[in-house]
């Protein structure tokens, strides 16, 4: 009963592409999973946006949306229809070409991250020998559009905004890649399916989720960062900082473009969680070993949105950073502390199971850890501050 | 150590994300329509034409005297003066306006028209929600739509009303007086008393 | 007609390709990009190699590649350093402008 | 097939580079070009390297090439032509090149051959044993010249306040 209900999807989709001839059934069976991949996204896209309006909302003591259909949930398809309709403004002197193929690229390059992300226990679109990599250089093209869609705009904060997207992307890309390696050493594999079967295992009925290692958990927490600092979500929401520079480099984009834009930014934030959960969180492998009879993209779908409410609990809470703490945190704290972490992963790997395996990983962690803040805070006056004519 | 205060945040953010579920009283929103503030008295938006009376085109204080017109700052208002004279609260036959429009979607409140009406005609109404799918005719009132019984304006501005009130009161008492007095010669003295009391109270 | 023929015609082309923008165009970035695409076209070579050659198991010419474009990063780097030390001097990057030998 | 349309699609994104007057849509057009080429490793069955050539060239070459391309603009004197002063030889030069590859090509034994049999899909696990074991020195190698490119790289383009002082 519980095999059915996981492998429904899969079975179903065997069964519409069986009644097809042999020739065409690999283009449309992948054909028919991209569609199901589209549509699951871009609806999980629009429930985002409200739910993300609305968990705003409460965090600062306001209702949110609740006007347009039931409990407001129908305000992306008013959103949508604005956006729609909305002129197309393309700026003077703007480079065309590029103003107009910038968001599409983003989507595009969005979307086929997917690809790589196994949904559910045989539901993975291409299972990639080297999917892990697959994703970490589609995500890079994402930056090219960044640049494009900056650029082309022929807008000083487009440009600015551009310029500081690139930065902070190249910056806490080495941090994310290196925490991901934590992943692929331990598993050995740079399959994400591979990956996956790895941590699908108990002992007793704890699962073997990479999180749950000293370096795991590090790891984990390094990539949270790196993929909030990737995804332009805050508090790295520097590049379209309204405060400061309008709103990036998607200051010069209306109507679908910038509906586009938005679009490829939560699509990239779905994936960069989708690949943590892959990566440390078990994929769609359930928590405990009695709860495995729920269909496996169940608990995909619970992690994803369970990581997506935590991204919405961090934009709450967090202030803007500047753009030096900015740079600081990356090259001072992430990359060294990612590099022991890869040291501690080695330690791990080659000392006996046991518990001095553990002590010793977690001090390396943990003396990392302290250190590294120290150097970091240090020279930085945190008492408390004195207003002089304030008071 | 580096991380607390981030946690200390978060802590803070979820008390405030559960709390407004739990406590009612953490959200401040009015959702307005159906929810509604009380509109307190020193409330003023748009402007309107006082009538005492019932009927609005007989008791309209306006005299067409077109000072407002010529005091409104962005000329919102346009006034014609009438051909034939009616009485006023006074009882003078005076000019009435044949034709008082103000158009609100140029009008900015500005409260000088009020100011400068010798004859305590023009107010400043409380009414705010005037959205209306036709930009042009139905952002310019005219006379009906601008006039309000005094009742309104008693109700919406209890003590600037009574003072307007008073105001009048004693402008009818001294044009009766003047009118007795030109009557009787001998009252003079009470007319002289009549004009220092109006001019103490002011 | 994927073949090695296929394979080595459409590296000789991009190799052309990029040895005209090295030598014709004046603008340095250009140049460096010129130097880019011929290192490609040679990579191309190399694993074109690799798959037609006679020995595909031993991953030379695959390696070979991994580390010509580990050496084309740092490649890239350092002339692009170059070319923003140039541009600081001498506030140009026309090649053709920058023909003395003091710098 | 798709290699014909793959290689059509890089030449066309190459020449387009080297022509275009804008620098920036030369570096687009160059990316474009170099995902072309990682198109047709993943033909040739070399996965790895083709997601290598996009995570460098796109993410890290093409992006740097931008900033170059931002840091230094001209200051308006230049000339209007785009080709430098020696380009009727540099053209000479570059005909000759192509006119003895392609002679060479054309002349040899492999031309005309159809394509052999697909080897098997390279496995991540042999590509790392490789690079561990018997490629490991020239990995360090690598590794110790990024080490020593980026340091110069740095100092080259940071010495700007030394000589101001």
């Amino acid at each position: 009963m519980g095999d059915a209900a996981d492998q429904f999807f899969v079975n179903l989709l065997h069964r519409a592409v069986g009644t097809l001839p042999a020739g065409l059934r690999p283009i449309l069976s992948s054909l028919i999973s991209v569609v199901a991949i589209l549509s699951v996204f871009a609806f999980l896209f629009a429930v985002t946006t409200v739910l993300e309006r609305k968990g705003l909302g409460r965090i600062q003591n306001r209702y949110g949306p609740n006007r347009v259909g039931p409990l407001g949930f129908l305000q992306p398809i008013a959103d949508g229809i604005k956006s729609l309709t909305k002129e197309d403004i393309v700026p003077h002197s703007a480079d065309r070409v590029v103003h107009f193929l910038a968001p599409l690229v983003l989507v595009f390059a969005a979307f086929s991250l997917y690809a790589v992300l196994p949904i559910g226990r045989n539901m993975v679109l291409a299972d990639l020998n080297a999917g892990v990599l697959f994703f970490f250089a589609v995500s890079s093209v994402m930056e090219l559009t960044i640049f494009m869609a900056g650029w082309s705009s022929r807008n000083k904060y487009s440009l600015l905004g551009a310029m500081r997207a690139i930065a902070q992307m190249i910056s806490y890309e080495v941090p994310l890649i290196l925490s991901s390696v934590t992943v692929v050493m331990a598993a050995g594999s740079l399959s994400t399916v591979d990956i996956v079967e790895k941590q699908a295992e108990y002992t007793g009925f704890f699962p073997h989720w990479f999180v749950f290692t000293p370096w795991g958990f590090a790891g984990f927490l390094l990539f949270l960062i790196a993929a909030t600092a990737e995804s332009n979500r805050s508090p790295f929401d520097l590049p379209e900082g309204e405060s400061e520079i309008v709103a990036g480099y998607y200051t010069e984009y209306s109507g679908f473009k910038f509906a586009l834009f938005f679009l490829g930014e939560y699509l990239g934030l779905f994936a960069i969680s989708g690949l943590g959960i892959t990566l440390f969180l078990g994929g769609w492998a359930a928590p405990f070993s009695f709860l495995t009879w729920v269909p496996s993209y169940l608990w995909f779908f619970a992690k994803l949105i369970l990581l997506i409410a935590l991204f919405i609990w961090v934009r709450g809470t967090l202030p803007r950073l500047r753009m030096d703490q900015l740079m600081n945190f990356a090259w001072k704290f992430m990359l060294p502390m990612a590099l022991l972490n890869l040291v501690t992963t080695a330690v791990w790997h080659f000392l006996a199971q046991g518990v001095v395996r553990w002590v010793v990983c977690i001090l390396m962690i943990v003396v990392a850890y302290v250190l590294l803040g120290r150097s970091l805070m240090h020279g930085s006056r945190l008492e408390k501050r004195v207003y002089r004519f304030a008071e | 150590m580096l991380g607390e205060g981030i946690v200390k945040g978060m802590m803070e953010t979820a008390r405030n994300f559960f709390g407004s579920y739990v406590s009612k009283d953490r959200l401040t929103t009015v959702q307005f329509p159906e929810e509604r503030l009380p509109s307190i008295e020193a409330t003023r938006d748009f402007p309107f034409l006082v009538y005492d009376g019932e009927d609005w085109q007989a008791g309209m204080r306006c005299v067409a005297c077109q000072i407002c017109e010529k005091e409104c700052p962005p000329k919102c208002i346009y006034i014609e003066k009438s051909k034939d004279k009616k009485a006023d609260a006074v009882g003078k036959p005076q000019f009435y306006p044949a034709v008082f429009n103000i158009d609100v979607s140029v009008c900015m409140s500005c409260q000088i028209c009020v100011e400068v009406c010798p004859f305590e005609a023009i107010k400043m109404d409380n009414e705010f929600e005037l959205s209306t799918d036709d930009r042009f005719e139905g952002l310019l009132w005219d006379k009906a739509r601008l006039s309000k019984p005094n009742a309104h304006y008693q109700n919406i501005h209890p003590t600037d009303a009574a003072a307007s009130d008073a105001i009048l009161a004693e402008e009818k008492a001294k044009a009766e007086a003047k009118t007795k007095a030109a009557a009787d010669p001998k009252s003079n003295a009470t007319l002289a008393s009549a004009l220092q009391t109006a001019s103490s109270t002011q | 007609m994927t073949s090695l023929a296929g394979c080595l015609l459409l590296s000789a082309i991009l190799f052309a390709v990029g040895l005209a923008g090295a030598l014709v165009r004046r603008s340095a970035i250009l140049v460096l990009i010129g130097i880019e695409l011929m290192l490609n076209a040679a990579n191309l070579n190399f694993i074109a190699f690799w798959r037609y050659g006679p020995n595909p198991e031993a991953l030379t010419g695959m390696m070979f590649v991994i580390f010509s474009i580990g050496v084309a990063a740092a490649e890239a780097a350092v002339g692009l350093a170059l070319i923003i030390f140039l541009y600081r001097n001498k506030r140009t990057t026309d090649i053709d402008r920058v023909n003395s030998m003091r710098g | 097939m798709l290699f014909s349309i793959f290689a059509i699609l890089t030449v066309a994104g190459a020449v387009a580079a080297m022509s275009f007057r804008n620098l920036v849509h030369s570096v687009l057009a160059l990316t474009f070009a170099f995902a072309g080429l990682a198109a047709i490793y993943l033909l040739l069955g070399a996965q790895f390297v083709g997601l290598a050539q996009i995570l460098v060239y796109v993410g890290a070459v093409a992006i740097l090439i931008v900033f170059a391309v931002l840091l230094t603009r001209d200051d308006g004197t230049a000339p209007r032509s785009i080709l430098s002063s020696s380009w009727k030889e540099s053209a000479v030069v570059v005909l000759l090149v192509f006119g003895v590859l392609a002679w060479t090509i054309s002349r040899s034994l492999v031309f005309g051959q159809g394509g052999g049999s697909l080897p098997r899909d390279v496995s991540m696990q042999e590509i790392g044993n490789a690079l561990m074991q018997r490629f490991a020195l020239p990995l360090e190698i690598v590794g110790a010249l990024l080490t020593v490119a980026m340091i110069g790289a740095v100092t080259i383009a940071v010495n700007e306040k030394e000589e101001r002082r």
